[in-house]
């Protein structure tokens, strides 16, 4: 087994994107929406093969191990190819959960199936009306006898209609005096009988997410990630990586480069106006990238991100909206049309970054909570 | 009339327009809405004919036109009351593209063609659409590509292909722009002239937006409606009409995307608390109050420019000055409504996002609102260069 | 004396508008911050030897009697040839106070002193700490026989310095249950022991605010206005009219002149990109005005204007401010050149509008509390 | 050097800036910080010889000198967070128009001018100052117009005038640009020098800047500086080095700022309430607290990219880059604080007005946003161009 921390920097990274470059289909580089499982079989499988599904699992369990570093540089080489997101729940969410929380049966069980492609997981914490206050969730799991039998409704579930598992938080004691106790953490098998899948389509015209019903589903006390009514720690722990990929320059970077391939074609750079918006546009990313720079090496020294990494999914999110908000504007009288449009060159799909950065500043804690936050844990404001 | 009666006759007005405005939006009401929006997307053709005659029998369609062709020859601002309800009500009806734009142009041309076609287009029988924009989507209407020549025997060819063409998949003819001897010219050319091939496309609406190409589609001289200068100009003004015709629509539909939003966020609970509740909410939605209100502005003085004098520079300016603020605060509203309403603001479901779409498909339309500032720019020099030349 | 209300509305413009292009100053046009005393004397006493210091007064006490409709073409003339604004408290604000809930005794000695440029008044509303919150003052007024023993201090008073009298709101009643009442409505002689004037020089570089501080300042009981404990309903009252004038598009208008006096001497207008900024000022400056003129509409009718008005004060001070950051932007390196600066043709002082746009959202209520009235009043939204 | 070695380098000029900035931050507060400010408004010079001198003792003007000329030879990072102390404690010395934009020139050019000069500029006994710009105020330093024409005698006349001279009325000697026959020419000349006439003008700090006119002003062969491509890379590095330095210096004023009114908004209270409290007020505190943090990224990748290639296109898009964020950036903040101050931050006696007048100054001076977002623009097409050529 190859030990990838004790190789270089540079050419780990060679190596990584070597791979990429070689493997990773280029019609699915830089896709504008998240892919279904159809489409992106092909690839979880190659990784799976590769054994680089899970870059930072330890080796011990099937995965490659990374150290923070090497993780982040696989991450850049993933965005410098346009790879797209395999449906990672099992990687980054169940997988450091039940090494972490787990039971060893469950890891026996749950962690090689991940790897194999044979178990993909969807997450089931959001609910109608709790939106970006999660912990007011009501979906119930009620003991009976050595299982749980759960009744409610979890929403905004990205690709269940994909998933075979659901790994879910359920109230188990509504007498709790506080919201956040009385939370227990489920993994649920999708086909158990009583679950609903109902995917939710989009303005984009796509079905990323899903409401998933639950009528007296039962699932085994087993199933239970660490203790009972204690499932809310055990979630907000999990939350840490993904503050900062939130705030990643990604999407704003391909979406400036979209805007960049439209505008040359349409003659725009020739025009000082659209020069002087195109310009401020690049500068606010030029800037992202800087921040986020400063982030990730805190990632990279093993440090704990502090609250303050909320202002970068802010940014990211809104410079993101302004740049598909140019880019609407850039196409003129085609600037509602949808699909991709020929404009005497490489087509330009001009409405799904607009589409795709409607949401953006939603999911994850809206940017109103994310502010919220800075404002009280970073720049001390009182309540 | 002195100062009493002018107040009470501009009393009547406005009591009459609320008359229109509130059957307007009973009967679009009645007819299903945003339901019926949502049903008619992809679908060709992208509105309801029965509809259409429904609005010809209600006079709807006649409005503006003058009494000699059977119309009620009343000015733009009652249309506009017309417009703004079915804009708010996002009524998939093509009334401003077939009516003011198209009709437009030929009432402003007049003539024998005008003649023929406006009583049957007035009564829903003919629906006819503008077919002007060159593929580049340049939005002077006298940048031109299509040619129009004299064949040998005795016709006219036309070659050339238009772009941004609505409902051409539901159109009974085009009116064409294309370049001849004497510079710009209008012609009438049926949906079924050989030669002419249309390529579709969805817009965010999920109407149909075309490509019609015309490769040697003979047609008489009888069909042009009219030539140079009297052809530039009834096509300048049914432009600038129906583009204060659109920022008509864009208001109703920002109002009601408004009001949406307020009624949610005032019930919406996060946190043991209505949303709109928040100050930081409450203080974004003053903002967008505040734009709405700037939107109806710039709108009533566009109204007021066009029916004071109609070609004039001032009316041209006030034109662009609306359909740039309305472009601009529809966008915004939507976009700030799809945030504050959350995850269900981005839903097919919800309603929200047939407004969005709207709002994207009228903002676009006609020219959007960075082309309208720069337009408003260049006239107003123009204007200035007139008065001190 | 003549009946100005029966006169045609384009006679009556045509006759302010050929008075003031025929008396006032040239060189007071369109000054750049509220003129002193000193400098404005000789126009007030113009006006006052028309008769048309007081255009609202009835003609009973002096005043023109002008209806709604033609105070604003008084208004609109004013402001259209750039007349400065009086030190006019006295008619603004005294006069029709005096006329309303003052006694007989107040009306005849006042009254005619305002008229004669003898009494100049100003306004004893804020405080220190006080800020928008204004009924939470705390200047004390103490009944001591047939007098008010007054202690305390007002801030911000404006040009407090050339006042020879102040209108003020004082505290009588510390125990009053609501912070509202308690309140009382004073007349005070700034000639009175015990009364201290500071001007506060502000960014500017002028003194247009002060500071009065009393210490065991007395007044007659007799100067009360209303009834005892009562000010706060006459206060508010008072702020009616106040509220439009604070949304004129005027000193927007003035600033986009200016800039564009600039801007055609350093040749921006041939800059597409200056071009693009100054037209959506513009834009902003034109809807400004058609929303104004609908409120002004509603005045005309003699009807009250609704809480809506406060969208007039916040879009009029925001669009002066960002007209003001374009006019220092398009100044380029001499941007932070203090007083006029010479770019070959009329002199342009880049900084004043600037320094002026500062203040513009603070007084007369915060932005933050026009946006607060608007959310609750017009929008309904909840507490 | 390995990883390890590298990192523990890197750590340890991290502690010599830490300990640098403290040793700044304490010495300018000793000194009198924005009171010292306030006192030298309008005051001829606008700052204190005897503080200069003493900065001159700390080794602050000689920080980025070579060790040649007895400086320390350290990069404009260390210099950086001299500037960006100073700028945030408002010190009035004109460490970065005199050190880094005058001398900076002077360094970059070498030659017998900057070996007689450089040493008693380090030791604080000669300020220069340049001046570059013509009254056009035009930011591209090649475009000159005054002029070096050779005399009868062998000496040198110039001609023309210099507008935008910092700190004129203080200068010992100016460092004026002139175009001769072979193109950009640079020049030493002392303040006293017959024919040259200043016409100062307070900036919004206090400070004077001067127009300076040279009327057959004649200088000997030995007071050129250099001369064509050579003399004209010196002051394009130094006056883009001197950027970096206003950026820095805008960095710490921001900082400053946002401080001083975030503990304002913590403790004034409206309403019973803190107005740090309100929601609408934290969420804009919030929006500059990120823009702060934007700016001193922004401020990074330019001393990175200087250090990395200082005369590279990289380097100068960076400068551009940050000059155009933190002059925005405070601007903002300053316009903002005042706003969320109320009545006292208008007010002459609360510091916030230095702050924002400060603001001004270095916004406007080297360039202001919008004339460095087109030079990024500018540069980097030229750049792309490069590339492809």
């Amino acid at each position: 087994m190859i030990d990838w921390n004790a190789m270089g920097d540079e050419e780990f990274r060679q190596e990584v994107r070597t791979f990429f470059e070689q493997n990773y289909p280029s019609e699915l580089r830089y896709p504008p929406h998240r892919l279904r499982w159809a489409e992106i079989k092909g690839w979880y499988m190659t990784l799976a093969a590769k054994g680089w599904l899970a870059p930072t699992w330890p080796t011990l369990y099937g995965g490659m191990g990374l150290n923070p570093t090497k993780f982040l540089i696989f991450i850049e080489e993933q965005e410098r190819w346009g790879v797209a997101r395999t449906p990672d729940m099992g990687m980054t969410m169940v997988g450091p959960l039940l090494i972490k929380h787990g039971t060893e049966e469950q890891k026996s069980y749950y962690l090689p199936k991940i790897l194999r492609g044979e178990h993909l997981w969807c997450q089931g914490y959001s609910e109608p009306n709790a939106g970006s206050d999660l912990a007011s969730l009501k979906t119930s799991a009620i003991i009976d006898r050595d299982e749980f039998v759960i009744n409610g409704q979890k929403t905004w579930t990205t690709l269940a209609q994909d998933a075979t598992h659901i790994f879910m938080l359920v109230r188990t004691d509504p007498q709790a005096k506080k919201k956040q106790e009385g939370i227990s953490f489920l993994l649920v098998d999708c086909k158990s009988p009583g679950i609903t899948v109902r995917p939710i389509p989009n303005i984009a015209g796509n079905e990323e997410f899903c409401e998933v019903f639950f009528d007296n589903v039962r699932a085994p006390r087993a199933n239970i990630v660490g203790e009972l009514n204690k499932g809310w720690t055990i979630a907000k722990a999990m939350l840490g990586f993904e503050r900062i990929t939130l705030g990643s320059p990604k999407q704003s970077q391909y979406a400036l480069g979209r805007l960049e391939i439209l505008a040359r074609q349409r003659g725009c750079f020739d025009d000082p106006v659209f020069l002087d918006k195109f310009t401020a546009l690049q500068l606010d990313v030029a800037d992202l990238v800087s921040v986020y720079a400063r982030f990730v090496d805190i990632v990279k020294r093993g440090e704990t991100l502090g609250p303050d990494v909320s202002l970068l999914k802010i940014w990211a999110t809104e410079t993101y909206s302004r740049i598909s908000s140019l880019m609407v504007e850039t196409a003129g009288a085609a600037g509602a049309i949808v699909g991709k449009v020929d404009f005497g060159g490489e087509p330009v799909d001009v409405l799904s970054s607009f589409y795709y950065a409607r949401p953006a500043p939603i999911y994850g804690g809206t940017n109103e909570i994310q502010r919220n936050i800075i404002a009280k844990e970073v720049l001390g404001l009182p309540s | 009339m002195n100062a009493n009666a002018m107040a009470a006759a501009a009393a009547d007005r406005a009591d009459e327009r609320r008359l229109l405005k509130e059957s307007v939006a009973a009967f679009v009401e009645r007819c299903g809405g945003a339901t019926r929006a949502r049903a008619m997307r992809g679908r060709s053709p992208g509105f309801d004919r029965a509809v259409w005659r429904e609005f010809a029998d209600l006079g709807w369609l006649a409005v503006t036109l003058p009494e000699q062709y059977g119309g009620l020859g009343l000015s733009l601002t009652e249309m506009a009351v017309i417009a703004e309800e079915l804009g708010g009500a996002l009524a998939p009806e093509p009334v401003i593209e077939a009516i003011t734009l198209a009709a437009g142009v030929l009432r402003h041309a007049g003539g024998s063609v005008a003649d023929e076609l406006l009583p049957p287009i007035a009564a829903g029988e003919i629906i006819p659409t503008l077919a002007w924009q060159e593929s580049d989507g340049n939005f002077d209407p006298a940048h031109v590509a299509a040619t129009a020549t004299a064949d040998t025997t005795g016709g006219i060819r036309l070659n050339g292909s238009k772009a941004f063409v609505p409902h051409a998949d539901a159109a009974d003819g085009f009116i064409v722009t294309a370049r001849d001897e004497q510079g710009l010219a209008l012609y009438w050319i049926p949906a079924d002239a050989p030669g002419v091939e249309i390529v579709l496309r969805p817009l965010a609406t999920g109407a149909m937006v075309g490509c019609v190409s015309m490769k040697q589609v003979e047609v008489a001289p009888t069909q042009r409606i009219a030539a140079g200068r009297h052809a530039a100009d009834a096509l300048h003004l049914a432009i600038d009409e129906a583009t204060v015709m659109a920022s008509a629509a864009l208001v109703g539909l920002i109002g009601k995307a408004l009001n949406m939003t307020l009624d949610y966020i005032k019930v919406r609970t996060q946190f043991g608390k209505p949303i709109g509740s928040f100050q930081a909410i409450q203080h974004r939605a003053v903002d967008l109050y505040i734009q709405c209100e700037l939107a109806q502005g710039a709108l009533g003085d566009a109204l007021a420019a066009h029916t004071e004098a109609p070609r004039s520079k001032a009316a041209q300016a006030a034109t662009s000055r609306a359909k740039a603020r309305c472009s601009d605060v529809a966008l915004l509203i939507c976009r700030e409504a799809v945030q504050m309403h959350g995850a269900i603001g981005f839903t097919d479901e919800y309603d929200l996002g047939l407004y969005l779409n709207r709002a994207l498909v009228l903002a676009a339309w006609l020219g959007n609102s960075a082309q309208h500032r720069r337009r408003y720019a260049a006239i107003g020099n123009a204007s200035t260069q007139e008065a001190s030349a």
